[in-house]
């Protein structure tokens, strides 16, 4: 039987990795964007393998305004890629880094 | 559900507010900079103003996910106020690129910022702090013709989704082990046995909010965003969202957390003290004065985290006067900023050009120096009473090496501050010009006003902040 | 025994299609990536009974999101050649702390397996005799109300900051201007000049 | 009269005369500034007068409850304090004086933060507050820093920090402690904190956490080296006040704090404050004989002086500490003296190096006198003041331990090869160097300077009574709070077999001697 | 009448000191010399009516001084019989001083300045005489040192004097520093520093022991001690007399009346006065009569020696001084008093005599250039005759003989008397009795006799060359009375041309009246100080007046009793026959005895000794404290230490802050980790 600790585990690997996209990539900042797409997909399958084990919809609502949100935030992202992108010519991770210090 | 309604004025103006900003813009064309500026501080006079007359309630709406209470309350009221300051100053700065989008959106962060703080549920929490988040990053990144602001908007964007995901991540492990996103019903369970689970998403949760009040290590952020941005945002970032993420924290550690005191009080200590060092440590030799205040704010963030890490309700009241002060302060210090332009009318950033200064302004340098004796603490400065109180609310919940340390690095933090007194007072006249006239009246007022409070004025009111303080820490015991 | 595999297949394919959108070269294909792990992930969803998120995952994540990534990819006019994979020089110690964290997670979920699990009552319980999406949407429209119309200002914001920060006036664009053209009168249009002689032409 | 709050008078005087000296012009600041301290040194001396003395132990009281909310508007004094105001107000007008031709730039500014230090330094030594006192000890850094900063030499900037990072590095720990404190006893009320029994391994730390603060403030090696940077670069009415009152704060802080209200971890660390005491008065004369800059010089000393205050304060009876309030006293005339002297010449010559200088007895003889004077009584000639003090408090060592007063005598060896080889350098000789010959003698502005100073010295030195008295009380309300505490000198006085003892003088000597032995 | 005695001398200080430049420098000098005059005119009479048996011992109170606990004192004026010895001795050495300053001092453009700091020495001087508490007389103690180091430096642009006045005072300072440790231990054992009350309450304190810094000791033995070595470095004694052949520097008169009649016998006075608590302390008397009896042999060795007039004399008072406190050792506190006594006129008489031929030399103070002074300056030259005949003690035993043969056998009859270490004492004293025949007499051989060698003096030939002078008018007519002859005879008598003259009367007359003295004290009132019955009624207990070994001091053999006469005229004989017939016998001694001759030309080494241990050690440790100490660790590992630090923290959070996203991720991602692993192994 398949149990909410599996989602779980699947979930954490998937979070996993969208952290570790986000950093170890220096080339492409889309890439960062699509893995904080990742991590809100990790979130999302915590919250509906909580609420199936359960047996509670509460998790399924939030992971609907998760959705909401992220599809909000994606626009956002990409918009200030666009601005940033306009502005520099370049989307490169290694480029991002006229303040420091 | 009508009567909740009417218990959430100030959210429906704020609403109701940014749109009609939103559209005043739209149709009157963002010339009409008068307009649609007193609109939106209208909208948020008058939110305040709701915020005044539901001051001393206790209740809660929408079944429970908001609260409408005295802390809530205080927490809006710095956030609106600092809003409104930050929509005051902006068209000067903005100058040709003002557009009504600037206001709006800062009406809805204020809005998203004030669901923050009046939140009583990981759901709502998670709302309204994305709803400011969005808001910020497009104000960040809101002169998109200035590679830097752009660059900044990218940086928090980025880092920001980063540590909304660790907080979500951490909201699904305390939903999934407590069976709830209701704070009381979360405390119910952590008060219980605690598990690697629970400790892990309280673990999560702190690292996610930790960001936004942009406590070491996860401030990273914060210099090259405050840098980057404009300064009104930068002003904005510094103020209102400070308020509402540490209004925040200090709900979901002590409301929701608030058993498990040995889940967080070492977290939050760390990062207590960790901000203050890295806050002090990382300010020391900043050319620019933006990026300096930016690690100015991690380092009193840090001296906020000492007073939240006693977890009593004197600690709660110490977290509250200090967001007071630190936001008066912190406005002043962007207010004067804001006003040091040279004679060709630009913004001077940079710290050493501030040479000198005291002896072309010298209203202005008094004031900076009065923001920054303040900021570090010294008295007769009123910003050593907050520091005072975080310290022994510390100190009273027996965490006496926290306080210890925490004051010792404050020395360090006193550096900096005095090394630009230094330079203003100090140091030969710079190359650079600052002719005088560069703000308004009211500017000059609120700065005036705030440096006289700051200098002495301000422990006259001790009692009055007291009993407000407690009256909104009261709430979460 | 089938639902397990169907897990096992899922889970699989996410995980797979995840470590590929971060390692893949060519942003496109990463794209491409990322929306075989929302399908799967909808699957996973499925199995686990959450049929409203399943399908909403698959509408809005590949349907809207995915999609506008893909747009950007391909309006930014990206040089794909120079776009090879840079790591950065920590990637072991990344990869280690990464792991790190993954066990420890997974150690950390465990203890909901291990049962001792003390918890609140039920804001919301499921009920059977309701389908998911209507219990979904009464939740919604109740409880959660307050917070459905705050999404819904998340949403605005999204869209003002997206237009703000993307929208150009562009100079140069000529447009009709038909309040213009109607105020429009003879005398603004034309000019009556007598040339004399010799002067008509200007060479 | 009794109803004239005359402390917040005192307090506001130099307060609104700040305020106005910051928006007037130059000549009108100095006039201000003159002014208000004139008019606060006419309101100590009234206030001497009327204190009250064998009278009630706080007298001039004020108390504003709540004014601050979780602190009072509580002023006070006892004899000690007054006799440090009126330190403090006689030293005032007279460092305004004395730069009132060395300052040109920014007076206003220059004038307004010598008032707000005039503020602090009353208010230090008149709030009856804890936390009001705090305010005050620290706001002292605020003012000096900038004095430092604006008007000091070459190397001010590297001095104003280090005095302020260090002083305040110090200070904060005494913050933790009073919060600690605060805790324990429920209230800010120095009086009611005076006779509040700590527990005894509360207090160990407590006492460790103050001790750390004041002996920086004081400065106490091996926390002193801020000291000699501070002296040297800052402006001569800066070294004046510096050395002659807010030194006085780390003394009065050990007198008011820790020593009444932690006795019985004054009596346990008591060995502390000897060892470094003596460290510090052998190590600093030692530095204090090679150096050549004269307000090196003059600060090394100060710190071999407060070396005895402590050491005298920790004799933990009447002598030692009525004779470290003494040296106080007189080191703040003296050394605020000294520093001025050096100032004459500075401004005559620019320079500090003792060697720059030489045979100053030939065109200045009267600076020549006064100098003598001032370096005679830092040495502790009997007849000035700096004599009574040592005295005292060196008699009050011996009581608690030979060796120690041994060692800080020592210091009387040593401080006069140092002072008298300055003197020797920069007043004798032959007078070769153009430059100096050219300097004129005291003119009337300095004459009123250094007369009051020297009348007080000698004042002090030929009739302390009138010093003494005052204090008298309050010391000894310390001396017997920590009477149960102390432990006995080291002397272990045992009779023996007096060969040719008459009967009558047996028992009576005894008697005395016993009772030298024991408490004084 | 006390107090006018006492504090005109400092009124005329003031006057003079403060008041030069308005009253002018006449005014000032009579100011002074008359205060010192009606001083002494009223001394004499308090004397008198001790010496009658008429005087009271009283006490007179001027002002409170300070009260702290049990520790009083007051500023009072005691007169007893001590005192009034005193008194008159310094009253009158200072009245005379202060009139043989007019004529010493003449072409001294500071005369009102010198004046006063005389003046103000006798106060401070009268005010340790008078004292009643040991706080008073540390006063008067410091106050005469102060005066001294004055006084030695008067000349400040000299450097040696300058040098010279330093140490007087610092030497003095390590005597003080045993004198104040000793008040301190006397009043924690007594509980009070009045002076009667603690000689009162000495006795009972007898055999008592107390700690003392960490050594158990005799209490009194200690106490005694201490205070004994703060006399020992006021009246010179070995090992803190060092000070006082430097403070030569000074101008003569200020020798004569600081550095041989008065201040430097406060130690006397200070051991006579406390001398029923020196009774009680039998260690301590030993330790005195034994540094007595060694300072006394040490300073006539190296007076031998010493070319320089004032020097010999000064090493001939510190000899003097150790006759003295051996007398004090051994008890005789009468005889030492005596000494003290006549000493003061004497070797008063000696200096201003040596001054006025110092005056007339034109100051050239090395002996080798004088000679053959006698026809010159015969007034001078007989009363250093007189003062010679007194400090040598030529006399015939129980007939007549000058003052210092009465007061010199009193104390070498009581040293042999009191038996032990006093017959060590008393063989030194003989000892120090031929050296101080031989080098008194060589000093007048040199001096006085024999020929002129003044022409190898630089000073003489300055004056000779020096048209101008010092702006004196003598000497300019000398000059030009004698530049005509100059070529043809200066070298051949010696002479360089120069004609000495006599001093003028003002300085003259303080010589005839201390030649009076020097012959006279001895004889008049030898049986007050030393005769047992008298001596008891005489000094009416205001010192332990041992009758017995007065008595026992009559009753010694023969041959102790013409034994200084005996080694007087040794002296005398080898004096003339080294230096007056057979001139070359010293060179020839001197080359035999090369290193003796060095040991004790150079003082016994003393000063290179201190410099190497003291003053050398003192500076180099300074330099090191403050360049090591407090700047390369103090500062290094304290403020800067911390500083670098910090500045080391924010070059790493600098480079933290790279600017690179990723880089900001894995920081938070390390924070996260780090905290989750936290709470994980925190939790397990």
């Amino acid at each position: 039987m398949i149990s909410v600790g599996h989602y779980l585990a699947v979930s954490a690997v998937l979070f996993t990795l969208g952290v570790l996209g986000i950093f170890i990539n220096r080339k492409n900042i889309i890439v960062i964007l699509m893995a904080i797409e990742l991590i809100l997909l990790a979130v999302n399958i915590n919250l509906v393998a909580f609420s199936a084990a359960l047996n509670d919809l509460v998790g399924q609502v939030f992971s609907m305004f998760v959705l909401t949100v992220a599809a909000g935030e994606a626009a956002i992202g990409l918009a200030i890629l666009v601005v940033y992108f306009r502005g520099r010519g370049t989307i490169a991770v290694d480029d991002a880094n006229r303040m420091k210090g | 559900m009508t009567a909740d309604l009417a218990l959430i004025w100030p959210e429906l103006i704020l609403t109701i507010g940014g749109l009609i900003t939103l559209m005043l813009g739209t149709f009157a064309g963002d010339r009409q900079v008068g307009l649609y500026q007193l609109a939106a501080m209208v909208t948020l006079a008058a939110a305040a103003a709701a915020v005044v007359t539901f001051f001393g309630t206790d209740t809660t709406v929408f079944s429970g996910t908001l609260s409408v209470d005295s802390f809530g309350g205080f927490a809006k009221l710095l956030i609106y106020a600092a809003s409104f300051m930050c929509i005051l100053v902006a068209p000067r700065f903005f100058k040709d690129s003002m557009r009504a989008e600037y206001p709006t959106l800062i009406l809805f962060a204020a809005l998203g910022m004030g669901i923050m703080a009046s939140s009583r549920d990981l759901m709502t929490l998670y709302i309204g702090l994305e709803l400011n988040s969005l808001a910020a990053y497009v104000l960040a990144s809101f002169m998109r013709t200035d590679d830097r602001s752009s660059e900044a908007g990218l940086k928090y964007f980025v880092l920001g989704a980063l540590a909304s995901g660790m907080l979500l991540y951490g909201i699904s492990l305390l939903y999934g082990f407590t069976g709830t996103t209701d704070f009381a019903g979360i405390a119910k369970v952590i008060g219980g046995e605690m598990n690697i689970g629970l400790l892990f998403g309280v673990v999560f949760v702190i690292a996610g909010l930790a960001f936004k009040v942009s406590a070491v290590p996860f401030h990273m952020w914060t210099p090259d965003v405050y840098e980057g941005a404009p300064t009104p945002v930068t002003t904005f970032f510094a103020t209102a969202p400070k308020v509402a993420a540490m209004a925040l924290l200090t709900r979901v550690v002590i409301d929701a957390m608030g058993p498990a005191v040995g889940a967080w009080q070492q977290i939050i200590i760390f990062l207590a003290l960790a901000s203050i060092i890295l806050g002090a440590v990382g300010a020391i030799g900043q050319k620019n004065i933006k990026r300096l205040l930016a690690y100015s704010s991690i380092n009193n963030v840090g001296f906020m985290l000492v007073g939240l890490a006693a977890g009593t309700q004197q600690g709660v009241e110490g977290v509250l006067t200090y967001l007071l002060v630190y936001m008066v302060t912190t406005l002043g210090a962007f207010l004067v900023v804001l006003q040091l332009r040279d004679d060709q009318g630009n913004q001077v950033e940079s710290i050493p050009a501030l040479a000198g200064l005291s002896q072309r302004r010298p209203g202005i340098a008094a004031a900076l120096a009065v923001f920054l004796f303040s900021l570090a603490g010294i008295p007769p400065l009123f910003g050593f009473w907050p520091k005072y109180l975080v310290f022994e609310a510390a100190v009273n919940a027996n965490l006496v090496p926290l306080a210890v340390a925490g004051i010792v690095a404050s020395v360090i933090g006193a550096y900096y501050y005095i090394a630009i007194i230094k330079t203003m007072y100090f140091d030969d006249k710079s190359d650079t010009e600052f002719p005088k006239g560069t703000g308004t009246v009211v500017e000059d007022a609120v700065i005036t006003a705030s440096a006289l409070w700051l200098s002495v004025i301000g422990y006259l009111f001790i009692g009055v902040l007291g009993v407000l303080s407690a009256s909104a820490a009261s709430v979460l015991f | 025994m089938i639902q397990l595999i169907a897990f096992y297949l899922f889970a699989t394919i996410v995980i797979a299609s995840a470590a590929m959108v971060i390692f893949a070269r060519n942003p496109v294909h990463s794209v491409m990536w990322l929306i075989l792990a929302f399908f799967n992930a909808a699957g996973l969803m499925l199995l686990a009974g959450a049929e409203f998120i399943a399908m909403l995952l698959v509408i809005v994540y590949v349907g809207a999101v995915a999609v506008l990534f893909l747009f950007v990819v391909m309006m930014l006019d990206i040089d794909f050649a120079e776009l090879r994979a840079g790591f950065v020089r920590y990637l072991p110690l990344g990869a280690l702390v990464a792991i790190i964290l993954a066990a420890e997670l997974i150690f950390a979920v465990g203890a909901w397996q291990a049962g001792g699990v003390d918890l609140a009552a039920r804001a919301a319980p499921a009920v059977t005799d309701k389908s998911n999406i209507q219990q979904i949407g009464e939740l919604l429209y109740t409880r959660y109300i307050f917070l459905f119309e705050a999404a819904g200002i998340v949403l605005l914001v999204a869209m003002i900051g997206a237009i703000v920060l993307t929208h150009r006036q562009r100079g140069g664009v000529r447009i009709q201007n038909i309040s213009a053209q109607n105020r429009r009168r003879p005398e603004d249009a034309t000019r009556l000049v007598d040339p004399g002689v010799g002067q008509g032409m200007e060479l | 009269m009794s109803g004239l709050p005359i402390l917040s008078l005192m307090l506001a005087v130099p307060a609104v005369g700040a305020i106005a000296c910051a928006f007037a012009g130059d000549r009108n600041a100095r006039l201000i500034a003159l002014g208000a301290t004139l008019v606060n040194l006419a309101l100590g001396i009234l206030m001497w007068a009327q204190f009250d003395v064998g009278g009630a132990q706080w007298q001039f009281q004020e108390l504003h409850e709540g004014l601050f909310g979780r602190f009072n508007y509580a002023l006070g004094i006892d004899g000690i304090a007054l006799m440090l105001i009126v330190l403090s107000v006689f030293l005032m007008p007279l460092c305004i004086l004395a730069s009132w031709e060395a300052i040109t730039k920014r007076v206003g500014l220059y004038m307004a933060m010598f008032l707000i230090m005039e503020v602090v330094m009353i208010g230090v030594f008149a709030a009856q507050d804890l936390l009001l006192f705090y305010v005050f000890f620290e706001a002292g850094l605020i003012p000096m820093y900038f004095i430092i900063g604006i008007w000091g030499g070459a190397n001010r900037i590297y001095a104003a920090f280090k005095f302020f990072l260090y002083t305040l590095l110090g200070s904060v720990l005494m913050l933790i402690a009073m919060i600690a404190m605060i805790r324990e006893a429920g209230t800010t009320d120095i009086p009611t904190l005076l006779v509040y029994n700590f527990p005894p391994e509360m207090q160990t730390w407590l006492w460790l956490a103050f001790f750390a603060s004041l002996a920086v403030k004081m400065p106490m090696w091996p926390v002193h080296t801020w000291l000699p940077d501070a002296h040297v670069q800052a402006p001569t009415a800066g070294s004046m006040i510096l050395a002659g009152v807010l030194l006085k704060m780390g003394s009065y802080g050990f007198i008011r704090f820790m020593m009444p209200m932690f006795p019985d971890a004054s009596a346990q660390l008591m060995w502390l404050v000897f060892a470094l005491s003596m460290v510090a008065v052998v190590y600093t004369s030692l530095v204090a004989l090679v150096q050549s800059d004269m307000k090196k010089l003059i600060a090394y000393s100060s710190v071999a002086h407060m070396a005895i205050v402590t050491a005298g304060l920790y004799a933990l009876n009447q002598q030692g500490i009525e004779g470290a309030l003494i040296i106080m006293l007189s080191h703040g005339v003296v050394s605020a003296a000294l520093f001025f002297c050096v100032g004459v010449i500075y401004d005559r010559l620019h320079t500090r190096e003792i060697d720059r200088y030489g045979g100053l007895a030939v065109n200045m003889p009267a600076y020549a006198l006064f100098f003598m004077l001032f370096t005679m009584a830092s040495i502790g000639l009997p007849g000035t003041s700096g004599f009574v003090g040592e005295f005292l408090s060196l008699a009050g060592i011996y009581e608690a331990s030979s060796t120690v007063a041994f060692v800080c005598t020592t210091g009387i060896i040593l401080g006069a090869a140092y002072m008298l080889y300055l003197y020797r350098r920069v007043v004798f000789g032959e007078l070769t160097k153009d430059d100096v010959k050219a300097m004129p003698d005291l003119n009337p502005r300095e004459w009123a300077i250094l007369a009051p100073l020297a009348a007080v010295a000698l004042w002090m030195g030929v009739y302390p009574e009138s010093f003494l008295a005052p204090m008298r009380g309050d010391v000894t309300t310390v001396v017997a709070r920590l009477a149960p505490a102390k432990p006995a000198g080291d002397a272990h006085l045992a009779a023996g077999k007096p060969k040719a003892a008459k009967a009558g003088d047996h028992g009576a000597a005894q008697g005395e001697a016993h009772h030298a032995g024991g408490v004084q | 009448m006390i107090q006018a005695i006492v504090f005109l001398p400092l009124l005329a200080a003031l006057v003079a000191g403060l008041g030069q430049r308005v009253i002018g420098n006449v005014p000032s000098k009579i100011v002074t010399t008359g205060a010192l005059f009606t001083s002494c005119a009223l001394s004499w009479p308090i004397f008198l009516s001790f010496v009658a048996g008429t005087g009271e011992a009283g006490v007179t109170p001027v002002l409170h001084w300070v009260s702290s606990g049990a520790l009083q004192f007051n500023w009072e004026l005691r007169v007893d019989t001590l005192t009034s010895v005193m008194l008159v001795v310094i009253t009158t050495v200072s009245a005379l001083v202060h009139l043989y300053s007019w004529g010493y001092m003449e072409e001294d453009p500071d005369q009102p300045r010198f004046f006063a700091y005389l003046s103000l020495f006798t106060f401070a001087m009268l005010m340790l005489v008078t004292a009643n508490n040991l706080v008073q007389m540390f006063f008067g103690w410091e106050g005469v040192g102060l005066a001294s180091y004055l006084l030695i430096g008067f000349w400040y642009k000299k450097p040696s004097a300058n040098a010279a006045a330093i140490k007087a005072f610092v030497v003095n300072r390590v005597g003080d520093l045993g004198f104040m440790l000793g008040i301190f231990g006397t009043f924690l054992v007594f509980g009070t520093v009045s002076i009667p009350e603690i000689l009162a309450a000495a006795p009972g304190m007898a055999g008592s022991s107390i700690t003392f810094m960490g050594m158990r000791l005799d209490t009194m033995t200690i106490i005694c001690l201490l205070l004994f070595i703060g006399a020992m470095g006021k009246s010179a004694q070995l090992g803190l007399h060092t000070w006082l052949p430097d403070a030569m520097e000074g101008p003569t008169p200020v020798s004569a009346l600081i550095h041989a009649a008065t201040m430097v016998t406060a130690g006397v006075f200070m051991v006579c006065r406390l001398s029923p608590m020196f009774e009680t302390a039998p260690i301590a008397l030993g330790v005195v009569t034994f540094v007595g009896a060694a300072t006394c042999l040490f300073a006539a060795t190296v007076g031998t020696t010493q070319w320089d007039i004032k020097r010999v004399i000064a090493y001939s008072t510190c000899s003097q001084l150790g006759y003295m406190f051996f007398a004090a050792g051994v008890g005789a506190y009468g005889a030492a008093m005596f000494h003290l006594f006549t000493h003061a006129f004497f070797k008063a008489l000696l200096f201003l005599g040596a001054g006025s031929v110092i005056h007339s030399m034109h100051h050239e103070q090395d002996m080798r250039y004088y000679g053959g002074l006698r026809k010159h300056i015969p007034l001078t030259y007989w009363a250093m005759m007189m003062g010679t005949l007194a400090i040598t003690g030529v006399g015939i035993a129980g007939v007549v003989g000058f003052a210092g043969f009465y007061s010199k056998d009193g104390i070498l009859e009581a040293a042999f008397a009191a038996g032990g270490g006093g017959r060590i004492a008393f063989w030194v004293g003989i000892f120090a009795a031929l050296l101080t025949s031989f080098y008194s007499w060589r000093l007048v051989f040199l001096t006085f006799f024999g020929k002129p060698r003044w022409e190898q003096s630089e000073h003489i030939q300055h004056a000779v060359h020096d048209d101008h002078g010092h702006g004196h008018d003598d000497h300019a007519h000398a000059h030009a009375a004698h530049d005509d002859h100059h070529h043809h005879d200066a070298h051949s008598d010696g002479t360089a041309g120069y004609h000495p003259h006599e001093s003028p009367i003002s300085m003259l007359i303080p010589l005839v009246v201390l030649s009076i003295g020097a012959v006279f004290a001895g004889i008049v009132f030898h049986h007050q100080f030393i005769y047992p019955e008298e001596g008891a009624a005489f000094w009416k207990g205001s010192l332990a007046f041992n009758e017995h070994l007065m008595h026992e001091a009559h009753l010694v053999p023969w041959w102790v009793k013409w034994l200084p006469f005996t080694v007087m005229a040794i002296g005398l004989f080898l004096a003339w026959n080294s230096y007056i017939r057979n001139t070359s016998l010293p060179a020839r001694f001197v080359a035999q005895f090369k290193l003796l001759h060095q040991f004790l030309y150079n003082k016994w080494y003393f000063d290179e000794l201190y410099n190497f241990l003291f003053v050398k050690p003192a500076f180099a440790i300074g330099r090191f404290f403050w360049k090591r100490g407090d700047e390369g660790t103090i500062d290094r590992f304290g403020p800067d230490g911390a500083a670098a630090l910090v500045q080391g923290g924010t070059r790493l959070a600098v480079r933290l802050q790279s600017g690179y996203v990723y880089g900001y991720a894995f920081v938070m991602l390390l924070g996260l980790v780090g905290l989750a692993s936290w709470a994980m192994v925190n939790f397990l």
